[in-house]
């Protein structure tokens, strides 16, 4: 029910069996090359130095603003981007070391769900050709029954069977994220990494999609991996939050101890610039938004990327990149002034 | 000259979804537009067919009927386009050039743009070492002005209507590679290709379902309009005799004759001119209309 | 006289030009044709006579006409390679460089007579020596006076095989020229009966200037001593020339003249037409029908001395190689028709490959004439069915002719394909010993010496480039035409040769080929036959 | 902003050397350049005496490492036909052809922008209904038809410009507004496709959303971001011209790269066919590189002040 | 029904800053397609109207009617705007262009594409007063750094020559704002000026709302979707749904008790709402999807969704009814008082 990286630092599983880490990531870090433009070239650390651990069966929320990297971890998470040092293990195999063929193979057991719903489907191809491609590539199902198998998938995520015939453009944004979803299930993987699924949907049709997520999780034992800018909905779904900035992981802990006792100062700002859900409880806050935006300083890369904004920040922030350590069973921050005796906390 | 209020936009999300079709007054015209089909249609059929249409062989001369104007009538064959100087009917090597504009240029198109729209998907599904030599190549050969490079092959291989067709296709095939290239990439980028990726879709089922209907829409509105440029080259081509060789009635050709008597025998030069002009002018619309259908991205004029 | 080796030039070691150009300020067209005719024959006799300066000639004084306009306007279909007149002779470039340097020697317009210019007379001591007086009083434009070294300097270079100059072919009957400042001595290595009409085309170039810039700033900077001197050469584009004022013949007319290059026939017409040109160069017959109908402008047409002709290779491995075939092309072209329509008439019938008015034409032979029944009759003859034969032609041939001549031929029951290649290539075609260049190739010749020795013995001799024909017996006629310094024997040496040639058929002579410019209608201008292009003595009047 | 030029410099000259490397075989594949030269009676002797001094009885290898090695020092052969280093009689019509083409980009750019702004700003109204089909006429005219009828029209019949030849703005107009049509087409085509893309753009409404007068969001706002595509493709037309003037030069008798294009490969002249052949790439290459730093001037977003979030 | 909208909502003894009455908007689209019905809004003096939906509602159409920035393809077919006492509609194009800008300025959604990548920051905004021929030169750049400060930028100098992709998003919009503010207008529009930001970004500029509302007393028409931002910043709110308005009210009222089954719906179905749900238990929400433009029948557009709908729902459809003091809602059978969901949470 719940991660963290080394398992055996994991808070005990509810039901005494061990719970059975699915993703693994260590030390990962990606570096883009920016392409060339009259800036020249500059490289760019999308991902530094993350790790994680993703518990079978389990939601893990990463959530964090712009340019924090989430949705490249997401990427790496999934194969579809080879990281540049660290490793990824998923199921036991790490995704690096596995040839072409081999990955392909993989990828069944772990399917995307992203964020636009309108360009996650090719819209040249019928809903029954776009649920049919899997069983089609992996063979996993003869060919008579295909049918059937995509009437099933329309049917469990609560499309009509005569979905089937339509072409994408034919459905709402909602629909065809059911779609998305459908298509991503079809394989029976073990984990599902959401990027933002429900940032591109109004408000009442986000509660079907997440009521729909949820149904299919408890069904299916599915694992997610949840991608989200948004802390309301990262609360409803996830079991443990992870939380990036800059490129890095802020704090992850399980769900109520992050959001109930938040231990960097970044995840506080965060939870505090969420709107108030009730006009009443503005009037009962004190609003002091945190200041500045997230942005890379190539000047500071060696202290922590949110002493810039961070009210807290000593000399300490600004000269060594705080470690990544657990203040609580499961508990982990990156933060010098995180934990007991220290004033963050 | 500029209106005092500039439309603003809509974003997507208020633009009317479904917009119903229009009112049955208008759809003539939308069939009007399509008029391209027709010319072309005619153009093709005189192609395949010139015996059926043209009145009088293409290259039966009459030295005492030359240089006759439109509506004469010499040894008892009427000639509806007039003479040239060699007294062949105008009218029936217009009807014949139509077959080796067409065919040339058609089989350019097609070769080039086979080759170069392969090159081009490849180039951009293997982008690190290929795709990098690929375009590289592709460069170059665009570098050098393109008709400058086919005048320098033909030279090379020696004037002649299938040199003129294997020039214009090794010449022109950057072009296609070039589209395929950005096409691709930016295929591989959508969503759902990367969502086929994560299903597990391997190399070949990716280019010929998703890749290749992406990039093809664009590949076509390209072609189309090359087949204009390539009808109006291989005429360029014969007409500084370099292309079709005489008596060939190819329309560069007989330009290039009726050029010498444009202000005697003005019809020698105009009717192959008029014919080319107007073929051209259909490909390029039918260009645009394929690019409104296919490739919204770029609209054109109407 | 002269000699391209561009693509104009067409065919042809000797000179010629190509295509379609003229001189002569044509009066009435009758009367050319007919000063034509009759002045055929009269090329080079005389070439042991002594002459004088005094008698002879069109002083250039007498050129300089009333008042023109300050310049004069040319438009030719060609850029002239060089003005260097070592290194070239194609129409393009002598038509300009010929109005800087002097000539030895020129040819009187209208009796075609040798006549003294540089030289002021001249004597053959023996049968291969000639000694040349020079003219004294003649300066370059850099103030060098002119001398006999000189004159040996231009011959000699020439023959120098490094200079690769395309004019040796011309002078290699010459062992050597010896200067001294008032004569200048030149040795053959046999009689040469051609010798002086070949010296009309020598251009005096500055010996001293020559050695000291090298020849190739001497290409860029030519100096001679001719009526204009250089003013600015755009290369590809436009040449101006200006008056030399110190020209020992007087004053020429013109301040300046440009040379224009318009490679479009029709755009040169135009030119004229609009008033943007005074002369245009190479026109055709069509051309010329078009200016006809312009009030302000005038056809100058002028028979020469080039003959349009067929060749035919007989050597090859080609249906042509059968003579019932040569027959049965040479009975199946209308030349009447061809000369009626495609040439507007601007062309006279021949009996063989020799113009009219060329020393050596045998009036008497029957030639052939346009009979499709004997045609058909001789390709049954041979045998052959429906041959194809290879039509070898380049751009720089008019392509008309060429497409009526293949649907004649077709017309009688030959398959006939055109190959067409640029100049170049069809020129090393043609020049192939291989002998594989094609069927038929149509040429028009000139040797700008009006003798058929320049026109016969390079086409069809034993061994020449131009010839796919082999005869022991012609070889001997034309060699002992080309040796004899009397002319009535070398008459019956061609009379013999051209007999040969009418049995053996290795060419066919279409027609007497017209050269046909358009001008401004206030040029009085009469080139003569060998098309000559000499400014002082293109008049402006009214 | 140093190392980008070096970095786009660098790619262009390894653009040219591909060229060059490209043209040489090429030329190659003509066949014996020696038998070209050499003068009509030629004996072998004498041909092989200039095959020799030619270096072309070497290999074909280490011809080309010779041929790389003069290119590099700006030798690109002498020329068969006239005793001259072939670049240099090219580059002597140069001029004659940038007239040319400056004339023709005047004409495409003068006419075609204000056009595509018309057409844009009125779009499905008269002025796009009539300046479109015109386009589209004059993109799909070729130009030796275009250029013989423009010839016969205002120089025949009506004497108003020069037929033929160079000299003077007068001799200019009829032979630049033949090279300029089809660029003309096309950058019109760019302008008014730039111009809508523009007037969609969020920042207009803005614009407009300030009080701002049409006229001053025409020609303050969207002018200068709809030309930066222009830009680009006029550079690449500008490029082009150069290989498309070769039949207007033919049909005008303008003396210019490309007239002399078409007289060298008559005369098979294949140095000089090379030479402009590589000129022209080399032209193509520094107008495409030069707008790519021009863009870098007009568009502050690829310029190097202060870092990008 | 709508002519006492306006008495209604404003308070008494004060004219509404911004009354929209009844307004009609059409898009033509080879048949007219009615995008806007009916719609009224009011804004009073410094107050913070919240006008909030779904995609398509014809919220920011709304906004756009009112600056006359319509597409093109769109045209108003009844109703009117008044600003300050001025209909807009019989003013003409140059009149109208005075008052933007100058009496009523946006902010649009997209702070990226909605400044002028080509031009410098400090241009942008001294634009708008040049435009309007407000200050000297010098003056203009004086007041624009004075804005630049206001609205919280640093080192308002350097923005001054900084292009805007020199800029953070919340600079740029920072930057948007300073712009609408510069001519100091009455009334400011703001198109979902937070929906691109980054959450910790959103909450400052929205603090910048607060803040020229109180101290600068401006009237914000404040367009969004997010119910969050109407919770945090809105002092009344409008509900719109297929281009109707379907309940207007105080936003305390409409939080907590919303008359219109949409908006009980819609807010039911927050996330932030049902935090504390159990894991098993399905949230709340609308069944259905919004309707496309032409999709709109007869009858109360939201009654195909609607669980009380009743067959006159279907039939007639319901104009906007008093449902309370300052309260008006769209519906036949409005939720009752007492059956109104507590809020939803309270602090923890």
């Amino acid at each position: 029910m719940t991660s963290a990286p080394p398992p055996e630092l994991s808070p005990s599983p509810p039901a005494g069996a061990r719970p059975e880490v699915l993703v693994e990531c260590t030390e990962v870090v990606k570096t883009y090359q920016t392409a060339a433009s009259l800036l020249g070239r500059r490289s760019m650390r999308a991902v530094d130095g993350v790790s994680f651990t993703v518990t079978a069966g389990s939601v893990m929320g990463l959530v964090g603003e712009t340019g924090s990297g989430k949705s490249t971890t997401g990427r790496l998470v999934l194969g579809l981007e080879r990281p540049t040092s660290g490793r990824v293990v998923f199921a036991g195999q790490d995704l690096a070391s596995m040839s072409g063929g081999d990955l392909r193979r993989l990828r069944r057991q772990m399917q995307p769900v992203a964020q636009d719903p309108y360009s996650a489907l090719n819209g040249r191809m019928r809903v029954s050709e776009i649920l049919a491609e899997p069983f089609i590539v992996h063979r996993t199902v003869p060919k008579a029954q295909i049918r059937r198998q995509t009437e099933e998938l329309v049917d469990l995520v609560g499309l009509p069977a005569d979905s089937l015939d339509r072409y994408p453009h034919e459905f709402s944004g909602g629909q065809r994220q059911r779609i998305v979803i459908a298509r991503a299930i079809a394989l029976q993987p073990r984990l599902i990494v959401c990027d933002e699924p429900l940032s591109a949907l109004d408000v009442s049709v986000q509660s079907q999609i997440i009521n729909l997520l949820r149904r299919l999780q408890a069904e299916f034992s599915l694992t997610y991996l949840f991608i989200s800018h948004d802390l309301g909905i990262v609360r409803l779904l996830c079991d443990t939050v992870a939380v990036m900035y800059l490129g890095q992981l802020m704090e992850l802990a399980s769900r109520d101890a992050l959001f109930d006792a938040p231990a960097h100062p970044y995840t506080r700002a965060l939870l505090a610039s969420v709107p108030v859900s009730d006009p009443l409880e503005r009037r009962s806050r004190a609003r002091r938004p945190l200041g500045g935006e997230a942005e890379r300083d190539p000047t500071t890369s060696q202290g922590c990327p949110f002493q810039a904004r961070c009210p807290l920040a000593e000399e300490e922030c600004r000269q060594r990149r705080p470690e990544w350590r657990q203040v609580e069973p499961g508990h982990f921050v990156a933060c010098h002034l995180a934990g007991p005796g220290h004033p963050a906390a | 000259m500029i209106p005092a209020e500039v439309a603003a936009p809509l974003g997507p999300a208020e633009v009317p979804a479904a917009v119903g079709a229009e009112p049955g007054r208008r759809s003539y015209r939308r069939v009007l537009r399509w008029w391209p089909l027709a010319v072309l249609a005619v153009a093709a059929f005189a192609a395949a067919f010139p015996f059926v249409l043209a009145p009088n062989l293409p290259d039966a001369t009459d030295l005492v009927g030359r240089l006759k104007g439109p509506g004469t009538t010499v040894h008892g064959t009427s000639y509806l386009l007039g003479t040239d100087s060699l007294g062949r009917d105008v009218l029936s090597r217009v009807i014949w050039g139509t077959r080796i504009s067409m065919t040339v240029a058609v089989i350019a198109v097609v070769a080039g743009g086979v080759v170069g729209s392969l090159l081009g998907i490849l180039a951009g599904s293997r982008r690190k070492v290929l795709g990098g030599v690929i375009m590289r190549f592709a460069d170059m050969v665009l570098s050098i002005p393109f008709f400058l490079l086919a005048i320098l092959v033909v030279a090379i291989l020696g004037p002649s209507l299938v040199n003129t067709v294997i020039v214009l296709a090794t010449v022109r095939w950057p072009r296609y590679a070039r589209v395929a290239f950005g096409q691709t990439l930016e295929a591989h980028s959508r969503e759902f290709v990367k969502a086929s990726v994560a299903v597990g879709v391997g190399p070949w089922r990716l280019f010929r379902r998703h890749i290749l209907p992406e990039v093809l829409p664009s590949l076509i509105v390209v072609a189309t309009l090359e087949v204009g440029l390539m009808i109006i080259y291989e005429a360029a081509l014969s007409f500084i005799g370099l292309g079709a060789q005489p008596p060939t009635p190819s329309w560069g050709a007989m330009l290039s004759e009726g050029q010498q008597y444009v202000s005697t025998a003005w019809w020698i030069a105009t009717f192959p001119g008029l014919a080319l002009f107007v073929i051209v002018v259909s490909v390029n619309r039918l260009g645009d209309l394929l690019r409104d259908r296919l490739d919204p991205r770029q609209r054109s004029p109407r | 006289m002269l000699h391209l080796t561009s693509p104009a030039a067409a065919d042809s070691t000797g000179p010629k030009r190509r295509g379609h150009k003229a001189q002569l300020v044509a009066a009435s067209m009758a009367v050319l044709v007919a000063a034509g005719c009759s002045s055929s024959g009269s090329g080079s006799k005389g070439a042991s006579a002594t002459t004088t300066a005094s008698g002879a000639s069109s002083s250039p004084t007498s050129a300089a006409a009333a008042a023109g306009p300050a310049t004069l306007t040319v438009d030719q279909a060609n850029s002239p390679a060089t003005l260097d007149p070592g290194l070239q002779y194609d129409t393009d470039s002598y038509v300009v460089y010929r109005n800087i340097f002097d000539q030895l020697v020129r040819r009187d317009q209208k009796t075609l007579e040798i006549v003294p210019w540089v030289a002021s007379s001249w004597t053959n001591p023996t049968p291969t020596t000639w000694v040349f007086q020079i003219r004294p009083g003649i300066t370059f434009t850099n103030g060098t006076p002119l001398t006999g070294n000189d004159v040996a300097f231009s011959i000699n270079r020439i023959l120098d095989k490094t200079l690769n100059s395309p004019q040796y072919a011309n002078f290699s009957v010459i062992t050597g020229a010896t200067g001294t400042t008032s004569s200048v001595t030149i040795t053959t290595t046999a009689p040469s009966p051609t010798l002086l009409s070949y010296l009309t085309t020598l251009s005096i170039v500055p010996q001293q200037y020559v050695t000291q810039v090298g020849n190739q700033q001497f290409d860029l900077h030519p100096i001679g001593s001719g009526p204009y001197e250089l003013s600015s050469w755009v290369q590809g584009s436009q040449v101006t020339l200006k008056a030399n004022p110190t020209y020992w013949g007087g004053k020429p007319p013109y301040q300046t003249v440009d040379f224009r290059t318009v490679p479009t026939a029709a755009t040169r017409v135009a030119d004229v037409e609009s008033g943007a040109a005074d002369i245009a160069l190479e026109l055709t017959p069509d051309n010329a029908t078009q200016l006809k109908g312009n009030s302000s402008s005038q056809v100058i047409a002028q028979p020469t001395e080039r003959v349009a002709y067929l060749g035919l290779n007989v050597l090859g491995s080609t249906p042509t190689s059968s003579l019932d075939v040569r027959k049965a092309i040479a009975y199946g072209i209308d030349y009447q028709g061809l000369i009626s329509s495609l040439e507007q008439g601007y062309a006279q019938p021949v009996k063989e490959v020799l113009s009219p008015n060329v020393f050596g034409y045998d009036a008497s032979l029957s030639g052939y004439t346009y009979d499709p029944t004997k045609a058909k009759q001789f390709l049954a003859q041979s045998g052959l069915g429906h041959p194809t034969l290879v039509f070898a032609t380049s751009p720089a041939y008019p392509s008309s002719l060429v497409q009526a001549i293949q649907a004649e031929l077709q017309a009688v029951g030959f398959t006939v394909t055109i190959s067409t290649t640029d100049q170049a290539t069809y020129l090393k075609k043609v020049q192939s010993p291989a002998h594989d260049w094609g069927s038929i190739r149509y040429g028009i010749w000139s040797c700008s010496c009006l003798d058929a020795d320049g026109v016969i013995y390079p086409l069809f001799h034993t061994g020449s480039i131009w010839s796919s024909y082999s005869n022991p017996a012609f070889d001997t006629a034309v060699q002992a035409a080309r040796t004899s310094l009397d002319s009535t024997q070398r008459l019956s040496d061609y009379a013999t040769a051209l007999n040969i040639l009418q049995q053996d058929l290795p060419g066919i002579g279409l027609w007497q080929y017209y050269a046909i410019d358009g001008a401004n209608k206030h040029i009085s201008w009469t080139p003569g036959p060998q098309e000559t292009f000499f400014i002082p003595q293109i008049k402006w009047v009214g | 902003m140093a190392r980008y030029i070096a970095g786009r410099l660098l790619q262009a000259v390894v653009t040219l050397l591909g060229v060059v490397t490209i043209i040489f075989f090429l030329v190659r594949l003509s066949g014996d350049p020696a038998r070209l030269l050499a003068p009509q009676n030629a004996t072998a002797t004498d041909i092989a005496r200039i095959r020799h001094q030619l270096g072309l009885d070497t290999s074909l290898w280490s011809q080309y490492v010779h041929f790389l090695s003069q290119a590099l020092r700006g030798n690109f052969g002498y020329s068969y036909v006239q005793d001259q280093p072939a670049m240099h009689i090219v580059l002597s019509r140069f001029p004659n052809t940038v007239e040319l083409a400056v004339g023709a980009l005047v004409v495409a750019l003068g006419i075609g922008i204000p056009a595509g702004i018309l057409s844009a700003v009125y779009r499905g109204r008269w002025p796009e209904r009539t300046l479109m089909p015109l386009i589209l006429v004059g993109q799909s005219m070729p130009a030796f038809w275009s250029g013989i009828l423009l010839i016969l029209v205002f120089s025949v019949r009506f004497h108003l410009f020069p037929s033929s030849g160079q000299g003077g703005l007068r001799a200019l107009v009829l032979p630049a507004i033949t090279l300029g049509s089809l660029s003309l087409a096309t950058i019109a085509r760019m302008a008014r496709g730039s111009f809508l893309e523009q007037l969609d753009r969020d920042y207009v409404r803005t614009a407009r959303a300030k009080g701002a007068s049409g006229m001053r969001v025409m020609f303050g706002h969207v002018l200068r971001n709809a030309l930066l595509p222009v830009l680009t493709i006029t550079g690449l037309e500008a490029a082009n011209l150069l290989g498309g003037a070769v039949l207007t030069e033919v049909i005008f008798a303008w003396p210019g790269v490309g007239q002399l294009t078409v007289q060298s490969v008559n005369s098979r002249d294949f140095p000089v066919v090379q030479a402009v052949v590589l000129l022209a790439a080399i032209v193509y290459v520094a107008v495409n590189l030069l707008v790519d730093l021009l863009y870098g001037v007009v568009d502050p977003r690829l310029r190097l002040t202060g870092a990008a979030p | 029904m709508s002519q006492g909208v306006t008495d209604d909502q404003v308070p008494a003894g004060q004219d509404p800053v911004l009354a929209v009455e009844d307004l009609s908007v059409c898009f033509e689209a080879g048949r007219q397609l009615k995008a806007l019905s009916q719609v009224s809004v009011t804004v009073g003096r410094a107050e913070i109207v919240g006008v909030v939906g779904e995609s398509g509602c014809g919220k920011s159409l709304t906004a756009l009617s009112v600056m006359g920035l319509l597409p093109h393809n769109a045209t108003v077919t009844g109703g009117r705007v008044v600003l300050e006492g001025v209909d807009l509609g019989s003013l003409n194009g140059r009149q109208r262009r005075d008052l933007r800008g100058r009496r009523m300025s946006m902010v649009f959604q997209e702070p990226m594409v909605a400044l002028n990548p080509l031009m410098r920051a400090g241009r942008q905004v001294t634009e708008v007063l040049s435009v309007h021929s407000l200050l000297s030169r010098p003056a203009r750049k004086e007041r624009t750094l004075a804005l630049f400060r206001e609205v919280g930028l640093a080192d308002p100098e350097a923005r001054y020559r900084q292009y805007p992709h020199q800029l953070s998003g919340g600079m740029r919009q920072r930057v948007m704002i300073a712009m609408a503010l510069a001519a100091e207008p009455s009334l400011l529009i703001a198109d979902e000026p937070t929906t691109a930001l980054d959450p910790t970004v959103q909450s400052q500029i929205l603090q910048i709302f607060l803040d020229i509302r109180d101290r600068l007393g401006t009237s914000v028409l404040l367009v969004t979707h997010d119910m969050g931002v109407i919770a945090e910043v809105a002092d009344r709110v409008t509900v719109m749904y297929a281009g109707r308005v379907v309940e207007s009210a105080p936003v305390s009222e409409i939080f907590h008790r919303p008359a219109h089954p949409y908006t009980a719906g819609l807010l039911a179905s927050i996330p932030a709402r049902n935090a504390d749900r159990g894991r098993a238990e399905d949230l709340p929400t609308i069944p259905g999807r919004v309707p496309a433009l032409g999709e709109i029948t007869a009858g109360c557009p939201f009654a195909p969704r609607c669980e009380r709908a009743q067959t006159r729902c279907l039939q007639e459809e319901p104009g906007l009814l008093a449902a309370g003091p300052a309260h008006l809602a769209a519906c036949w059978y409005p939720l009752e008082q007492d059956r109104l969901p507590a809020p939803a949470r309270s602090e923890t």
